[in-house]
């Protein structure tokens, strides 16, 4: 095909280990023209991610070292290049969204400084800079973008801080973008006002597209060919419908089985149950902004509640309030009749074990120092009463293998793993303690939709056997429409709807709930294309 | 920030008064002064003529409300050695130290972050082995040592500078380097280290994807990050410097507060011991209550 | 033993400390450190013992023998002291001392400053903040002068003497440890931590204190050179070790007057100190990228083979 | 530079008082260069004649002392009786401590009588034979000077005026035009401070000072440049006699002769530094040249330890070897050496250095309580020829640092002082005698030897008046 881009060839890349070489990408072999959309699809821990860093030279070497191939960028061998010239590539012609966002903002310099730098570093005059930082933060829907951009990176929440990594990656309308995971936090309304940005852009300066992500949807939406990578191999390429309608390759058939959102919606649970958690009237401000206003909810032992909504309105900021990471402004959160938002230090250890929670930011929550064994297990060194110490090896290996890793994952350490491996280490550590209730806080969205399956019926079985309750905030509606038993949908610090999965789904009330669901992209390319082409009509009607 | 200043302030006003009524009682304990002053032979008449005179005679409590009475009309009290105020004797010396310190701790900032930084971006690297070593060096040799080595070559054999005193900008350089040494060893290492982690964050890895130059990102982006435990230490050595550096005062004449201090705690000199601790206690207050405001402009996480 | 058969395969952990071996051996300047700071440690023990005699038997007339006399002696290869006794004997001898000293003080300042830190830094602002002004008073406080007083109030014994010395070096340590408690405890993972139930206790020394410890060794590597220096200053004002009794600190400071004549009376002990206080820091060194998982591949074998 | 010099010292001046120009800092700025005094001591000569031209001896202890005319002081008044009256009132005056008051005329009342302009009477209580020479530390202020408060800017009649004293840096003298006397060579003068001794002998070194006083033996490693001096102090081991075993005057013994004292000099201490067998030296009037030092014989310590064990003497009990830091270059490599030669024979002692407080506590009366046996080192200084005050406080019974308490030896030292001439020469020979081989009161060791650091362009050689005097009419050009 026509203007190529970026080739990779034949490109793998081990890691060395004290146990032994980890060969993370082997022998892989794709190309990216000007104007195109290549979607790497794959399974989590596959190499896509170190791939993609590969082409910026973003790979530490070592521990890392490329064992061979070559990239060309526009014909030439970027691995050869000096060092002086990568770093003329890097951020101007070639960007990159990185899969985990917070961790990858700098957390002491303001997103604006951060935004403009990398405009400046590449001979953008200093005075533009704050005009079109502010400008980009608008188009990539930060609120109040003006006065946000001297805000920091921990003042955001999750979505938004992807986003200002988008903002940052397209500061400069690069040739090249590589979006690693760039919607995993978005919901789908705000998802689909950034694969429009995209496509605008693609439109308007021919930038080509290389977009790694689990989510068929935005795959049948904007890619043009398809890459599939299992265990650091590719096994299946071709245009994304083909893909979509003809797998060939055993995986890629698995992952398309597994695609959620069409399983039996679950009934509600039956009336007269005492509640788990009952929250009434919790408010969180943040200075003057109210982070949450006045919410209230329920769960019910066993029950999975899905919350869902707009990025930034206040979900993960109920977790962190209902665990006592935040202190509330007011407000009651009942567990077992016991009030979290006023109980002392020393009750409130004792109720830690039974509320777990699943963070937004797998990365972040997991100790550097810590093997992973010592961070699973410390469940057990902190709660012994739970399983006596000659077992907690087995334990750790038996949950590691239920969320999909390996026993021989346990003496590594969290940076050697990729974003949806942390990930589920923080699920295997959440479920070491047994707990009653876990706060899942987009726990599964960096899973590829095989291994989120995989995950999702463990937390069912768990479910089903120890009646378990999950709050469930995810963006994914697909997949809460499958999990959940009941749906809150939030939006700016207020439950706006809320009721069993079934009524949110085939009749919502509210025209946020509605949008929302209609948004929602379908993994076939070819019905996407269908609603793309009757959207357009539809704008076209309009103006 | 104005409650945390008031707060503070408060805090730091009652810390102060204690750590008066700390060195008043206590460096009373450390003896009687009128034997130092009077000759061996004096009679036991003319001591106790002394100690009227200098109020040795009352109890020690009354001598401390005395104190702080005269203290609130900001009288310090005579100092007995030099029999001229107290407070006089000490700021002349505070002078010439908070110069040094100024003067060597601008010194030992740049330095030491500029070179701590590139040796901690080339870790095991030739820079970085002959960087640690002569500042490990430099820092663990006894301060003495390395001045009468300089004054001998380069005052007496190379005579390029004065050997020691005052008056010409060239009496500073010695006195600066050799004080610089051991603060240099000492925060460059505290600036390799944390700038090692640093420099492997994840954010870094963003700076670079940005293409942003190399000594953005070491300066610009890593430094910021590692710059805690460094302004840390900075302060205690500046505080060091602030409580007078007295080798090297001694060795080369230098009028500064730390022999002034020595020497007055020696002779029991208790008016001046006094203001000295209650001069430079004022600075290091101030310097910490600094250093802690800087903590939460270089780190918007740090609240307080 | 009966569950060991749910899982078959465990996986087994490395044996850490044979790891730690290979990588101590795979840097030769840390690996070089540790046999010094080990024979420092055999002088430390045993060298009063063996050599206490030679090391205290005067020579008024054989005095400051120049060193490298190498038909003399070998306790006299570093030549001899102002009252003729050798110096490599009394470098020896004075192991014990010293390193009881320095390692005395150190540890405690270590110890306490580091603990009180990060209970400043981690728990409620009151305490917060009388523990800091107890820093700033610690730290305006001139330890000469806590010196005197103890001197008057107090025996003099080596005892004294560290918590002198410790006490005057707390603050550096109380400082670094909160201003990095400060910033560490925002981070996720000790909310994770907190999350889980961990107590307070552990937060700190599992989470947070590993973050920080690496920092305050590496100030407090340096303390050492400082405190030996130190300790001898105390020393001449009576306090602490006072002669026949010897540390290298001791023996450099008596040598100080003759620095310009017979350099090697205070050379040698202070050449002692150096290469102590470099070892330690190598060590130190050694021992911050050992620890930071992100670091060690550096001290692993994991040479890129070409290709 | 030609005709001015610089001093340096090794401590800063604290006041800047001529009452109390004997102590040696003081003493070496303001001392006959600022201010003058009544007479002059002179070690080669005797008693000269400075602002007084005469004295004769009134009778009842009251002397007569005629003043040089047309002496003016240095901001032109004339120097009269009154002057000389009121600086001997100064001296004593309760509401300073001046130095000179409380150390030559301590228990002394003094009262003067102006007969004229130019002639007083100077009258002592008890009588002082002596008191001309006593005149002789007396500095002369003017009749003006305040009596409760040391002066800032001393005003003398000598050669020098006092231009500036910047704290902490230098002090300026320059020539005195309207000097009654000869005219001196040196026209200006700066002193400067510096501690460390290898600094200031680098700093003549360097050509950046012309004389340092008293540099460290170590230091006085260039013949042409350093001289040496006997300095007028005596080092000994004050021994107090009422504690056991140190009441045994074979203990005493054992410890006099278990001393090698020949192995200090030209090794530790200077060559040239004398051993001592009094507490004076050799300069002062009475000194016995023939007593001999306790020679160097262990064995015979041992045995005199076996005798006085064998009658009971608690010998085994610890004696505490005091040393003062910082008394002398090398003191802490003497107290070791002495330390190292008594446990050789057999002595149980241990070493403490203590800082100056501390050891005056322990030197000066009253005792501390449960102090044990102790040996105390202590250096003496005496320079004005006359052993009156040394014996008086070092070994009456009454004497401030007195470790002795012998009615025999009270009464030796009061008839002394009564006595003038040539009796009290015998006299106080034949107290240095008995305390020396009859009670063997102390352990006396040295008369030690001091060096000075002289710029090569300067004429100048030091004696034993540098220790606490430098007078710069006294230095040439070469
Ligand atoms: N520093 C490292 N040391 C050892 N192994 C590593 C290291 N970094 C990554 N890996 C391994 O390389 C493999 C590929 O990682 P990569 O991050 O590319 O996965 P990914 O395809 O992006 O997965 P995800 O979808 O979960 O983000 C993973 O198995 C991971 O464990
Ligand atoms: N520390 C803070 N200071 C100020 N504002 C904050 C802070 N933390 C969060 N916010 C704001 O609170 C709002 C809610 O944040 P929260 O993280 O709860 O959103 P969220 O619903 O989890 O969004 P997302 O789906 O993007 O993760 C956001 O608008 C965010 O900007
Ligand atoms: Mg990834
Ligand atoms: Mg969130
Ligand atoms: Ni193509």
């Amino acid at each position: 095909m026509g203007d190529r881009l970026l080739e990779v060839r034949n490109l793998s890349v081990d890691f060395h280990t004290s146990h032994g070489t980890v060969h993370a990408v082997r022998d892989v072999s794709w190309h990216l023209d000007r104007g195109e959309t290549l979607a790497i699809l794959g399974e989590s821990g596959s190499g896509k991610s170190v791939s993609a860093s590969a082409v910026l030279n973003l790979i530490d070497m070592p521990p890392g070292e490329i064992t061979s191939g070559e990239i060309l960028f526009e014909g030439r061998d970027v691995i050869k290049m000096s060092s002086e010239e990568r770093r003329a590539l890097n951020g101007h012609r070639i960007a990159m969204i990185f899969q985990d966002p917070l961790s990858h903002l700098n957390p002491v310099y303001s997103v604006g400084f951060q935004i403009a730098e990398t405009m400046t570093a590449h001979g953008v005059d200093n005075s533009q800079t704050r005009a079109k930082t502010v400008e980009l933060l608008e188009r990539v829907g930060i609120p109040d973008a003006a006065t946000k951009v001297d805000a920091y990176p921990h003042q955001f929440s999750g979505g938004q801080r992807q986003r200002i990594m988008i903002a940052m990656a397209l500061a400069l309308k690069p040739d090249i973008l590589i979006a690693d995971e760039p919607t995993t936090a978005l919901d789908v309304t705000v998802q689909a006002q950034i694969l429009a940005l995209l496509e605008e852009l693609q439109e308007e300066t021919g930038m080509g597209l290389l977009l790694i992500t689990h989510d068929l949807g935005v795959v049948a939406e904007v890619a043009d060919r398809v890459v599939v990578m299992n265990s650091g191999q590719i096994v299946e390429t071709g245009t994304s419908s083909e893909v979509y309608h003809n797998p060939t390759h055993p995986y890629t058939k698995k992952l398309i089985a597994a695609i959620p959102g069409s399983g039996e919606m679950a009934k509600e649970l039956g009336p007269g149950i005492k509640p788990i958690l009952e929250i009434s009237g919790l408010t969180k401000h943040y200075g003057a902004f109210a982070a949450l206003d006045n919410v209230s909810l329920t769960v019910l032992p066993g029950e999975s509640v899905a919350i869902v909504g707009e990025s930034g309105s206040g979900k993960s900021t109920l977790a962190k309030t209902i665990l006592r990471l935040e202190e509330a402004t007011s407000g009651q959160a009942l567990f077992d009749g016991q009030d979290l938002i006023s109980m002392n230090a020393k009750d409130l250890f004792n109720v830690r074990r039974d509320i777990q929670m699943v963070f937004q930011d797998p990365t972040q929550s997991l100790n550097p120092r810590m093997s992973i064994y010592e961070i699973v297990s410390e469940a057990f060194v902190i709660h012994p009463e739970i399983l006596a110490k000659q077992l907690w090896k087995s334990r750790v290996c038996e949950l590691l293998e239920q969320v999909g890793l390996q026993a021989d994952h346990m003496y590594r350490y969290p940076h050697q793993f990729s974003g949806g491996q942390r990930q589920r280490i923080a699920i295997a550590r959440a479920l070491a303690l047994e707990p009653k209730l876990i706060v899942c806080d987009e726990a599964v969205s960096a899973l590829d939709v095989s291994i989120q399956a995989q995950v999702l019926s463990l937390l069912t079985g768990l479910q089903d056997d120890l009646g378990l309750s999950f709050l469930f905030i995810a963006h994914d509606l697909p997949l809460v429409r499958d999990f959940a038993h009941r749906v809150i949908v939030m939006q700016n610090g207020k439950i706006v709807e809320q009721g069993p999965v079934a009524q949110i789904f085939d009749a919502p009330r509210e025209d946020y709930t509605r949008n929302l669901i209609a948004a929602s992209l379908s993994p076939d390319p070819k019905i996407q294309a269908e609603r793309r082409v009757a959207l357009r009509k539809l704008q076209g009607a309009v103006t | 920030m104005m409650k945390f200043l008031g707060k503070r302030a408060v805090a730091s006003a009652i810390s102060l008064v204690g750590l008066m009524l700390l060195v008043f009682f206590l460096s009373r304990l450390s003896g009687d002064p009128t034997g130092l002053y009077l000759p061996l032979d004096a009679s036991e008449e003319s001591r106790n003529q002394f100690r009227e005179i200098h109020g040795l005679n009352d109890p020690l409590i009354v001598q401390f409300f005395n104190y702080m009475g005269d203290l609130a009309r900001l009288d310090f009290g005579d100092s007995i050695r030099r029999s001229e105020p107290a407070i006089d004797v000490v700021l002349r010396g505070f002078v010439w130290t908070l110069q040094l310190a100024l003067i060597t701790m601008s010194l030992v900032v740049t330095l030491a972050i500029v070179v701590g930084s590139l040796a901690a971006f080339h870790v095991g690297g030739v820079f970085d082995r002959i960087a640690t070593f002569f500042s490990l060096i430099g820092a663990s040799a006894p301060d003495f040592w390395i001045a009468i080595v300089a004054i001998v070559i380069f005052s007496v054999n190379l005579g390029w500078v004065p050997t020691s005193g005052t008056g010409s900008i060239w009496h500073w350089i010695l006195p600066v380097s050799v004080l610089f040494i051991r603060p240099f060893g000492l925060v460059l290492q505290i600036v390799r280290g944390s700038m090692i982690t640093a420099l492997s964050s994840a954010y870094v890895k963003t700076a670079r994807a940005k293409g942003i130059k190399n000594r953005s990102i070491i300066f610009v982006h890593a430094l910021r990050n590692a710059l805690l435990p460094v302004i840390t230490v900075i302060g205690d050595q500046a505080a060091a410097l602030l409580n007078g550096a007295v080798v090297i005062e001694s060795i080369f004449g230098f009028p500064g507060v730390g022999k002034l201090m020595i020497d007055s705690i020696l002779q029991r000199d208790f008016t001046v011991v006094m203001a000295a601790i209650m001069v430079t206690a004022l600075a290091i207050f101030i310097m910490n209550l600094l250093i802690d405001i800087l903590y939460s402009v270089l780190d918007p996480r740090i609240r307080y | 033993m009966a569950n060991s058969d749910l899982v078959p395969d465990t996986p087994e952990a490395p044996s850490p400390s044979a790891q730690l071996l290979r990588m101590l051996w795979n840097d030769k300047f840390a690996f070089v450190s540790v046999l010094f700071l080990l024979v420092v440690l055999f002088c430390a023990l045993f060298g009063p013992l063996l050599l206490e005699d030679v090391a205290t038997k005067q020579n008024l007339r054989g005095r400051n023998a120049p060193p490298f006399d190498f038909s003399a002696n070998w306790l006299y290869w570093l030549g001899g002291d102002a009252l003729g006794r050798p110096l490599l004997a009394r470098i020896i001898v004075a192991a014990q001392n010293t390193i009881f000293v320095a390692a005395g003080a150190v540890f405690f300042s270590l110890t306490i400053g580091t603990s009180l830190g990060l209970i400043a830094g981690y728990t409620s602002k009151t305490l917060s903040q009388v523990i800091m002004r107890l820093a700033d008073i610690i730290m305006s406080f001139p330890s000469l002068l806590l010196a005197v007083i103890v001197l008057f109030m107090l025996d003099s014994s080596v005892f004294n003497l560290v918590i002198v010395l410790a006490i005057t070096r707390i603050p550096v340590y109380l400082r670094t440890a909160r201003a990095e408690t400060l910033e560490v405890r925002e981070r996720m993972f000790v909310q994770a931590a907190r999350v889980m139930g961990a107590s307070n206790r552990r937060i700190i020394f599992r989470h947070i204190l590993p973050v920080v410890f690496p920092t305050l060794v590496t100030i407090a590597t340096l303390d050492f050179a400082f405190v030996m220096l130190a300790e001898s200053s105390l020393s001449f004002l009576g306090i602490g070790i006072q002669p026949p009794e010897i540390t290298w600190g001791l023996m450099v400071a008596q040598g100080r007057s003759y620095l310009t004549t017979a350099w090697g009376l205070s050379f040698w002990p202070g050449l002692a100190i150096i290469l102590t206080t470099l070892s330690l820091n190598l060590l130190s060194n050694w021992m911050r990228t050992a620890l930071d998982p992100a670091q060690r591949w550096r001290l692993e074998n994991v040479r890129t083979k070409n290709g | 530079q030609d005709n001015s010099v610089t001093v340096v010292l090794s401590e800063e001046l604290e006041i800047v008082e001529p009452c109390s120009a004997t102590k040696s800092n003081v003493g070496r700025v303001l001392f006959q260069n600022i201010s003058e005094t009544v007479t002059e001591m002179d070690p080669a000569t005797g008693l000269e004649p400075r602002l007084a031209e005469s004295w004769e001896d009134m009778g009842n202890g009251t002397w007569r002392f005629t003043l040089r005319k047309g002496v003016t002081f240095s901001d032109g008044s004339a120097m009269e009786a009154d002057d000389v009256a009121h600086s001997l009132v100064r001296m004593k005056s309760p509401a300073i401590a001046c130095e000179i008051g409380a150390k030559f005329f301590g228990g002394i009342d003094i009262t003067s009588n102006i007969i004229d302009a130019h002639t007083i009477d100077v009258t002592a209580d008890p009588a002082q034979p002596i008191l001309p020479m006593l005149m002789s530390t007396v500095t002369v202020t003017p009749s003006d000077t305040p009596l409760d408060k040391f002066v800032d800017q001393p005003i003398g009649t000598g050669p020098y005026t006092f231009d500036e004293y910047a704290r902490g840096q230098y002090i300026k003298l320059s020539a005195n035009p309207n000097y009654w006397g000869e005219k001196p060579t040196v026209q200006s003068a700066t002193y400067v401070f510096r501690a460390d001794s290898a600094v200031r002998a680098a700093m003549v070194a360097a050509g950046e000072a012309d004389i340092s006083p008293s540099i460290a033996l170590q230091d006085a490693t260039d013949p042409a440049m350093d001289f040496s001096y006997p300095n007028s102090e005596t080092v000994f081991l004050r021994i107090e006699h009422a504690q056991a075993p140190l009441n045994d005057r074979r203990v005493r013994e054992a410890l006099n002769v278990a001393v090698d004292r020949e192995a200090f000099v030209g090794t530790i201490l200077a060559n040239g530094t004398l051993l001592a067998t009094g507490i004076t030296p050799p300069s002062t009037i009475g000194y016995d040249a023939d007593l001999k030092p306790y020679a160097y014989d262990p064995d015979r310590a041992r045995a005199l330890l076996e005798e006085a064990k064998a009658d009971g003497v608690p010998i085994d009990t610890e004696i505490t070897l005091i040393g003062r830091t910082n008394n002398f270059g090398n003191v802490l490599e003497t107290m070791e050496a002495l330390l190292g030669m008594y446990q050789d024979v057999g002595f149980n002692m241990k070493l403490e250095m203590v800082e100056v407080a501390e050891w005056l506590e322990r030197y000066a009366k009253p005792f501390p309580e449960n102090r044990g046996p102790e040996l105390i080192e202590a250096q003496h200084d005496n320079a004005n020829g006359d052993p009156v005050f040394s014996m008086y406080f070092k070994y009456h019974s009454e004497g401030q640092q007195s470790g002795l308490t012998d009615p025999k030896v009270d009464t030796m030292i009061a008839e002394a002082t009564a006595a003038t001439g040539d009796a009290r020469a015998a006299k106080w020979k034949e107290l240095f005698g008995y305390l020396h081989e009859d009670i063997i009161a102390d352990v006396m060791l040295f008369h030690m030897v001091g060096f000075s650091r002289v710029n090569e362009r300067l004429d100048f050689v030091p004696t034993i008046r540098t220790n606490s005097e430098l007078q710069l009419s006294q230095i040439k050009f070469k």
